[in-house]
């Protein structure tokens, strides 16, 4: 308390800009939760199948690749919701920017539709099998297996870039941050794994996936500690973007709905439902779902507030 | 830890740089290139030279028209007085003209005055109304029932039009509520008073000292031009503010004094200079009267004396002065403009006057100028008025202000209550001034309303007092109208002229052609010869012999410079009694006063209250312009500045809601708190001219707090009848939702 | 997957101990008690105003809850019962209780218990706002520091409840 | 001959904040209402009584190594003649990442859908002209020319006063000058 | 470290927030586990068959109570500072009546539905719902029901207060009436059990007797910082009755006291009788000798102040029988020399605060020695060459 008092005045008042800036609300914030969910969902379905080197029989790892189509497509749909100038859309496709995530993400969600739409064909269930689709069916099935790595490179491109569509904004000093692309990886395959376990699946699926939900939400957590951490031992311009988490504005809904709700309770949850064999109940994935959300919800508006105006 | 967008860029590029280079970028790939430089179009197809009206000042500007659209206002690079700047409020000028609040058709009363009933009639209608009331009110007590209040260059045809009528009553509320103190006081000591512009070189000043004067708040162009400049080429600046006003952030001394207690430092000062020697002995032993008794009344007034009274220190007092003198004579103590503070306003002036009398810059370069002005003949051919009117009964019986040289506004006002001044006025008329927020004591003007027998309001808007008014006549703004020939007193003589720049809108008239329409019906029409202005424009610049067609062209002729200071071979002389600067002046002597400036100390605010300070914001006119949506963009309500430690210490948070409440219960805002670290714990500060309360202005109403109201109480100049505004004090009190 | 057994409540002494020592622990680091009902209100003008935003100001109950953008939502109350359902929840799911269903007295049909749950709950949103709390807020935070009203409200409580009971014991038994 | 850079100073010894840069700007571009490429800011530091001030007319600084031009994926945002950044609306998909990148928040989304900015009046100076609000300023506060040119005005005073940029740690080489 | 935390400022409001979610997840976890998430068993309290909620809540408030009271009796935390619901009679009484229907209808209070929410019980949800609409009802009528709503407010009544003894002595009242109400409820719940033939033994006897005992001896403990306080606050008023009427007055309050009304006091100087006459507080009498019985000279209507050369210990024996007021001046004669009678000297820094006490201390200066006829401000020395000063005519008050 001992700085001057220091008073600023600006006559700026532009709309979503002032007082504070707030460009992008909940289209962004589910575009970035369904794009991590469906990168998760990506890497995980591919795993299984890679590492049992065979299809799984249950109808819901069946339905991933579809499931993640349109999820995915969802996602874009706010995102395109979000665009100011939707007639340009077409416009991202024009012109290929190495510099800008946003770019990068908008080819990577490009791609992401061939290789969701063959594994899905490979595995097509018999009632869809028409005759039209023999050919491409026969092709997904014979290139299987790269195409499943494919599929797990796109879920980790997709799952990054996320999060580092956001880091690379070094203007809003919050977001800018290494952490944050591992960090939306981790959210997006742990909310994955819990959009999966409220699916149909086999017993032995399911025991699995709480076991690598567990990992990710522990790594989460880790994450984040990281993130704080970075934040306090930072510039002085890193610890006033961390103080909205400690003891900020955002402070009660951050530990709240993310530490405790989406990763501290489910994490409880979870190493009950493993270690104590109790039945499994939709509760927890529903939590972890809701964690995913509010990080991203969070993150994303409390961040637009950090520009350099917090300085003196 | 932070991600550096360069290394982002770094592996980007290793990436994907080929494919990049193979894309070779959109521009030359797909050839949908727009133009590099997007041009707004906002040029003009058409350019008018004319002059602004967003405020008295005239400024010449240069409109531009596109498909009969004022699309911009810029400045006239050629106009002595704007020099191709403006301030904010001329740009602003589209914003008044497309103001969808305009008064539209002329409008007759119907229900009780201040109802706000009112029917759209037709011209003829309200005219021939008008001219009725007006005649008859001239056969029941004789032309001189009439007033005329007026603000703005466009007033001089309804002066026009009242002379001749037989009436002398022209009150402007510019002269007893604001710069008339400063005119007396200058008068009384160098015979001249400061006028408008301010006849300072304040270019070429060395060292300036204010006194409660925002200049920079206070947006009159020419005057901050050279402010700036002076400050650009190492001027030093001392401020004397309760306030830290923006010039007081530039300011080598800031002297946060107590307000009301400006005499006693003016005097401590003038101890100093005399004490030490720091004035112009030569200039006041050849120019001026009076340096022993002036010696004499200032002997006891120390600068430690002063500092207990005024809350400064001693040093800073001295520090400022010696910094002040030092750059005589091109140093000078600003005369400020709205002066009428504390009722002792003449004498404050007067205490300023003696102060650049010792710095001896009254004709000097650097200090006081004397302006010249081109000799242009009013109204060539026009007969003189035919009767001599009685004089103006703006005192109250009994009493004189013998120094007062213009009309009181206030005082007309007064003496519309029957049986208080000489005779009684009936009618006003009431020409682009909105009276309920440029007098003081709203709830006795709107006493003086209801005893007229009829009330006139020629405006744009619809201000507070058209809700009054019998008739509302709708005047074409001034991008719409011609206006008379400006002969403005300056550095240079130049003559400068306003002309429409598009067609009047809606069913609005200039007011040439409404003062002439109402002289028809009158029986004055032979003081109207010409259709309309322009004719008489071009008439008055023929008479004095200008090439109209230039003049129309460029908007303004500058003539040749002449000398206008003593640097230049100009003696100065002095219109006083005496023929010289009078610091002794027998003049008040004569008349009963104290001759030279005494203080008295101000009445302490009652605890829990604040002394109520008002100003201005460089973005509007005061109430003229607080609906205008354009300027608003940028300032849109005023605020109330209170000390932070005072807001904490009261649990009153910077932005919150409050009230304003004043010593007689008289209440404005709600308004926004501004806590701040610029002002004094004993006053609080707000901008004049919001807190609208009439219907038509659909922006301005409710914004922000009214300052007028709360001046409910008025301390009297008695030299001139000033009206010390600065004497009311109020509390605040917290908005609860 | 073994399915194990309902774990057994814990002696209501021993409950009520920890309950005491949780309420010691809220009044020693927040200076206040818990609470329930508070939650509810300010979800429920949330909602409201989300709905109807005029309205809810101009109401002079809901009005200063929600003026001039105050936080209704981002209150003390509504994080504690959010935490009350996570607490609930585990509780619950770590003793085998989880279980979705609606409980109902042995001759209640699920229509008529749902009829009952609600009409309750309305009935004690209405008292708990008039008493400013509920069972948690008043009776039991309130008692616990000896207010006097709290303590008439706990009498009321149960007075009000036994005096129905034969009313409704159709419902439960 | 060199490539010139547009650069604009600010002197905050004389900027007395009245906005009519704001508003001439405004009346130039066509700014719609409620929104501004430019503003004033005003800072106080200290206590009653001991204050200092700065007034500074502000606006995007058309920097050097704009975060703004690097974040735009279409690459609607782009450095045109002298280094001015501008945007090209028909390129434009109100993405927003550009607004969110720039350090000064300098940008705003235009009622129409695409991204607006400052375009240090690019359109007068390619005709010879000052910008609008360096042409109105009443105190001569800005000044505006090409940083390259070792004679210009701003080459001068760069060299004679006293400067210093907004937030230069964020490495984006800002061409928007105050001079103190 | 001072209790409790948040109202001292520990942390803020928005880690308040956190540390409600978590106080949340702590009192869920209990009600759960404690029973409270299942309708039949709350209900079965009104039936008499389990008194399981009755002796949850007592045990809770019993505990709670006793525990702050302990911690209040010994200073470890200021119950001041505790939130404490004001009492409105009327609207409580009949909201618990409303509130107990409501409970029995649902089958649940708030809390609980709650609970029962979160364990998957859709009726708990239900009611929780209902609760919130409830809240709306009561907003729609809330223009009828405002004069009751806010009527009969009798503030913050704490009963400890209301019976004027201390917190503990009434937590441990509570516990003790707890303790006897559980034995009777667990005899109720025998007869109704009984006759509804359910042969559950709803509480192991072994932890029942285990909990009243240690309830019991939180009773007693809290009651025991009561006595101790209260003994301690007992002797140190005592203590105080020897030097009871001495209080202390600072120079300055002496002097406006005396300036503004002198008829309220008489000061006796009690310095020896020489240096009495020479300088003394205006208005003093000096005192006279051992022989002579001025004390009862005394009027009792005006306070007595008394100053020797310097702070006086104790009120001198002689005057133990004084009735009236006794006021020491502090710091004795030198300091009113020194604030009063010395001239005041010009602050060198001229803030508004300064000025203020300046002006202040010249007036008393002027009123009590005459010195300066310019009633506040004391001139600096002159710098200017021209002849003095006339009499400050000019300048001066405000």
């Amino acid at each position: 308390m001992t700085s001057p008092v220091h008073e600023t005045v600006t006559t700026r008042l532009n709309p979503a800009i002032d007082p504070a800036l707030h460009i992008w609300g909940w289209e962004i914030t589910v575009y970035l939760f369904l794009g991590g969910l469906v990168a998760g969902l990506f890497i995980l379905s591919a795993l299984f199948e890679l590492q049992k080197a065979k299809p799984s029989t249950s109808s819901g790892m069946r339905s991933v690749p579809l499931l993640a189509l349109v999820l995915l497509s969802l996602g874009m749909g706010t995102l395109f919701l979000d665009l100011e100038y939707k007639a340009h859309v077409y416009r991202f496709y024009l012109a290929f920017r190495p510099s800008s995530p946003m770019s990068w993400g908008a080819w990577i969600l490009l791609l992401v539709y061939p290789v969701g739409l063959l594994l899905w064909l490979g595995n097509l269930p018999a009632a869809l099998q028409l005759p039209v689709l023999a050919r491409p069916m026969a092709v997904a099935q014979r290139w299987r297996r790269p195409l499943l790595w494919l599929s797990v490179a796109m879920g980790v491109g997709l799952g990054l870039y996320t999060g580092l569509l956001l880091g690379t904004l070094s203007a809003r000093i919050q977001w800018s941050s290494t952490v944050l692309g591992p960090l939306f990886l981790t959210s997006g395959i742990s909310t994955g794994a819990a959009l999966l376990l409220l699916l149909p699946l086999h017993a032995d699926e399911r025991k699995t996936l709480i076991r690598w939900d567990l990992v990710a939400i522990a790594t989460e957590l880790l994450l984040l500690a990281l993130l704080l951490i970075g934040y306090a031992s930072g510039s002085s311009a890193a610890r006033m973007a961390g103080a909205v988490f400690m003891g900020g504005a955002w402070t009660a809904s951050f530990w709240s709905l993310v530490v405790v709700v989406g990763l501290c309770v489910p994490l409880a949850m979870g190493l009950l439902e493993v270690r104590k064999h109790l039945p499994l109940i939709a509760l927890t994935p529903v939590l972890v779902l809701i964690g995913g959300l509010s990080l991203r919800a969070i993150l994303l508006a409390s961040g637009q507030e950090t520009g350099f105006r917090l300085l003196p | 830890m932070s991600w550096s967008r360069r290394e982002f860029i770094q592996i980007g590029s290793v990436a994907l740089g080929a494919t990049s280079l193979a894309l070779g970028g959109r521009r030359s790939l797909f050839g949908l290139d727009s133009p590099d430089v997007a041009d707004p179009h906002t040029d003009g197809d058409r350019v008018v030279a004319t002059l602004c009206e967003l405020c008295f000042w005239k400024c010449g500007v240069l409109a531009h028209v596109q498909n009969g659209r004022v699309t911009k206002i810029v400045g006239n690079p050629a106009h002595p007085l704007s020099g191709g700047k403006l301030c904010p409020r001329g740009t602003g000028g589209i914003g008044l003209l497309y103001d969808p609040d305009r008064l539209k058709q002329p409008l007759i009363r119907r229900g009780d005055r201040g109802s706000q009933h009112y029917e759209a009639v037709s011209w003829e209608a309200a005219l021939d109304h008008t001219a009725e009331n007006l005649l008859k009110i001239k056969a029941k007590y004789g032309p001189e029932a009439v007033a005329l209040f007026s603000h703005g260059f466009g007033g001089s045809f309804f002066k026009h039009l009242l002379n001749a009528y037989g009436s002398d009553n022209v009150g402007a509320p510019s002269y007893a509520q604001c710069r008339g103190g400063r005119e007396v006081g200058f008068q009384l000591t160098f015979g001249a008073p400061v006028g408008s512009p301010e006849v300072l070189d304040l270019e070429n000043c060395r060292a300036i000292a204010l006194i409660g004067s925002h200049l920079g708040e206070n947006m009159h162009n020419t005057q901050v031009q050279e402010f700036a400049t002076a400050l650009s080429r190492g001027a030093q600046l001392i401020v004397v503010d309760p306030r830290f006003s923006t010039a007081a952030g530039k300011a080598k001394h800031w002297l946060p004094i107590k307000p009301g207690t400006d005499i006693a430092l003016l005097l401590a000062w003038i101890h100093v200079m005399l004490s030490e020697n720091l004035y112009d002995h030569d200039y006041i032993a050849k120019y001026a009267l009076g340096l022993e008794e002036l010696k004499a009344h200032v002997a006891d007034k120390t600068p430690e004396w002063a500092a207990v009274e005024t809350g400064l220190s001693a040093g800073q007092i001295v520090d400022s002065i010696r910094l002040l003198a030092g750059a005589r004579p091109a140093a000078m103590l600003h005369p400020g403009r709205h002066t009428a503070w504390y009722g002792d306003d003449a004498q404050r002036a007067r205490a300023m006057a003696i102060v650049n009398a010792l710095l001896g810059n009254y004709g000097r370069q650097g200090g006081f100028y004397l302006p010249t002005k081109l000799p242009v003949a009013k109204y060539p051919g026009v007969p003189a008025y035919a009767t001599k009117p009685p004089p103006a009964p703006d005192k109250p019986k009994g009493v004189t202000y013998p120094f007062a040289d213009e009309s009181l506004a206030h005082g007309l006002r007064d003496a519309s209550v029957p049986g208080t001044a000489a005779y009684d006025i009936k009618g006003w008329i009431v020409y682009g001034t909105n009276l309920m927020q440029a007098l003081p004591e709203p709830k006795k003007t709107l006493a003086a309303i209801q005893h007229l027998d009829f009330l006139l309001a020629i405006d744009v808007l619809p201000a507070e007092i058209t809700g009054f008014a019998d008739v509302v006549l709708p005047e074409a703004t001034y991008l719409e109208r011609w206006d008379d020939v400006a002969v403005t007193p300056y550095k240079e003589p130049f003559v400068a002229i306003r002309q429409p720049v598009v067609p009047p809108m809606y069913g609005s008239k200039p007011g040439w052609w409404i003062a002439r329409e109402l002289s028809k019906r009158l029986g004055l029409e032979t003081y109207f010869p010409w259709t309309d202005a322009g004719q008489m424009v071009e008439a008055r610049l023929s008479a004095a012999g200008f090439d109209v067609a230039q003049v129309k062209k460029t908007g303004v002729f500058v003539a040749k410079h002449k000398p206008i200071c003593l640097e230049e071979g100009l003696e100065p002389t002095f219109a006083t009694p005496s023929k010289k600067i009078e610091l002794f002046s027998q003049q008040l002597a004569d008349a009963g006063f104290d001759p030279m400036p005494k203080y008295t100390p101000p009445e302490e605010p009652p605890e829990g209250q604040f002394r109520l300070l008002t100003g201005r914001t460089p973005t509007h006119t005061f109430g003229r312009t607080t609906n205008n949506r354009f300027l608003s963009q940028v300032y849109s309500e005023n605020e109330v500045w209170l000390n932070a430690r005072i807001a904490k210490e009261r649990g009153l948070a910077n932005g919150e809601m409050v009230s304003l409440v004043n010593q007689d219960g008289e209440r404005a805002g709600p308004i926004r708190l501004k806590a701040t670290q610029r002002i004094r714990p004993d006053c609080v500060f707000m901008v004049h001219g919001y807190g609208h309360e009439s219907k038509g202005l659909h922006f301005a109403r409710g914004r922000g707090g009214n300052d007028s109201k709360l001046m409910s109480r008025t301390k009297i100049d008695p030299l001139m009848g000033g009206t010390g505004m600065s004497v009311n004090f109020v509390r605040i009190e917290q908005v609860t939702p | 997957m073994p399915h194990q057994l309902e774990k057994p409540l814990w002696n209501p002494y021993f409950a009520g101990i920890l309950l005491g020592l949780v309420l010691i622990a809220s009044y020693l680091v927040m200076g206040t008690g818990v609470g329930s009902s508070g939650a509810a209100n300010r979800l429920a003008i949330g909602a409201a105003h989300w709905i109807a935003p005029t309205a809810v100001e101009q109401n002079g109950y809901f009005g200063p809850f929600v003026a001039r953008g105050a936080p209704v939502l981002d209150d003390w109350l509504v994080w504690e019962v959010l935490g009350v359902f996570l607490g609930g929840a585990l509780s619950a799911y770590a003793a085998g209780r989880m279980k979705l269903d609606i409980l109902r007295g042995p001759r209640a049909t699920t229509g008529k218990r749902i009829a009952f749950a609600l009409t309750g709950g309305i009935i004690m949103g209405v008292a708990a706002r008039l008493a400013r709390g509920c069972t948690s807020g008043q009776a039991l935070s309130g008692g616990a520091v000896l207010s006097a009203g709290s303590w008439i409200f706990m009498l009321a409580v149960f007075a009000g409840g036994y005096l129905v009971a034969p009313f409704v014991r159709r419902q439960w038994k | 001959m060199r490539n010139p850079r547009y650069v604009m100073l600010v002197d905050t010894r004389l900027c007395v904040g009245c906005k009519a840069c704001v508003l001439a700007c405004k009346s130039e571009n066509n700014v719609p209402d409620g929104y501004c490429r430019e503003w004033i800011v005003e800072d106080i530091w200290g206590e009653f009584p001991d204050l200092r001030a700065e007034i500074r007319s502000t606006r995007c600084n058309h920097c050097s190594n704009a975060p703004c031009v690097d974040a735009c994926p279409t690459g609607a945002s782009h450095f045109a003649l002298g280094g001015v950044v501008l945007v090209d609306h028909d390129a434009c998909t109100g993405c927003k990442a550009c607004i969110a990148s720039c350090p000064y928040d300098a940008r705003y989304v235009h009622p129409d859908g695409y991204v607006d900015k400052c375009t240090f009046c690019l359109h007068r100076v390619a005709r010879g002209e000052l910008p609008a609000c360096v042409t109105v300023c009443p105190t001569r506060t800005l000044h505006f020319g090409d940083a390259n040119d070792p004679h210009s005005e701003v080459s001068a005073l760069l060299r004679s006063r006293e400067w210093k940029v907004d937030h230069p740690e964020t490495g984006a080489e800002p061409n928007l000058y105050f001079l103190v | 470290m001072n209790l409790p935390l948040y109202p001292n400022e520990y942390f803020g409001r928005p880690f308040g927030m956190v540390v409600g979610t978590l106080t949340g997840v702590a009192f869920g976890f209990v009600l759960e586990r404690a029973g409270f998430g299942r309708a039949p068993n709350l209900a079965a309290q009104f039936y008499g068959t389990d008194m399981r909620v009755f002796k949850v809540m007592f045990t809770g408030i019993a505990t709670a109570a006793a525990g702050l009271g302990l911690l209040g009796g010994f200073g470890l935390v200021d119950l001041a500072q505790l939130t404490i619901p004001e009492t409105f009679l009327w609207p409580q009484l009949i909201g618990g009546l409303l509130l107990g229907v409501g409970f029995i209808v649902a089958g649940y209070c708030p809390g609980t539905a709650c609970v029962a929410a979160a364990s998957g019980h859709v009726d708990g949800l239900i009611t929780y719902v209902g609760v919130g609409l409830g809240t709306l009802v009561f907003g729609a009528f809330y223009p009828q029901l405002q004069a009751f709503y806010t009527g009969s407010n009798l503030g913050v009544v704490r009963l400890d207060l209301l019976l004027g003894v201390p917190f503990g002595v009434v937590a441990a009242g509570v516990v003790v009436m707890a303790v006897a109400c559980f034995f009777g409820a667990e005899a109720l719940e025998r007869i109704f059990t009984r006759r509804n033939a359910e042969a559950q033994p709803i509480v192991a006897r072994p932890f029942r007797n285990r909990a009243m005992a240690v309830m019991l001896a939180l009773a007693v403990i809290a009651v025991v910082p009561a006595f101790a306080t209260r003994s301690a606050s007992a002797s140190a008023s005592a203590s105080a009755t020897a030097v009871k009427r001495a209080t202390a007055i600072d120079a300055t309050t002496l002097a406006r006291q005396l300036a503004q009304d002198p008829s309220r006091l008489q000061v006796v100087d009690m310095r020896a009788q020489e240096a009495c006459h020479q300088h003394r507080v205006p208005t003093a009498t000096c005192r006279k000798d051992e022989k002579d019985d001025w004390p009862a000279r005394l009027l009792p209507t005006r306070a007595l102040v008394l100053y020797g050369d310097a702070d006086l210990r104790q009120v001198p024996a002689e005057l133990a029988r004084f009735p009236g007021d006794v006021l020491i001046l502090r710091g004795g004669f030198p300091a009113f020399q020194h604030a009063i009678l010395d001239p005041p000297v010009a602050p060198t820094e001229t803030t508004l605060a300064n000025l203020t006490a300046y002006r202040a201390q010249s007036a008393l200066h002027t009123h009590f020695t005459g010195q300066q006829a310019a009633p506040i401000v004391q001139r600096a020395p002159s710098t200017s060459p021209g002849p003095a000063a006339p009499a400050a005519k000019k300048g001066g008050g405000c």
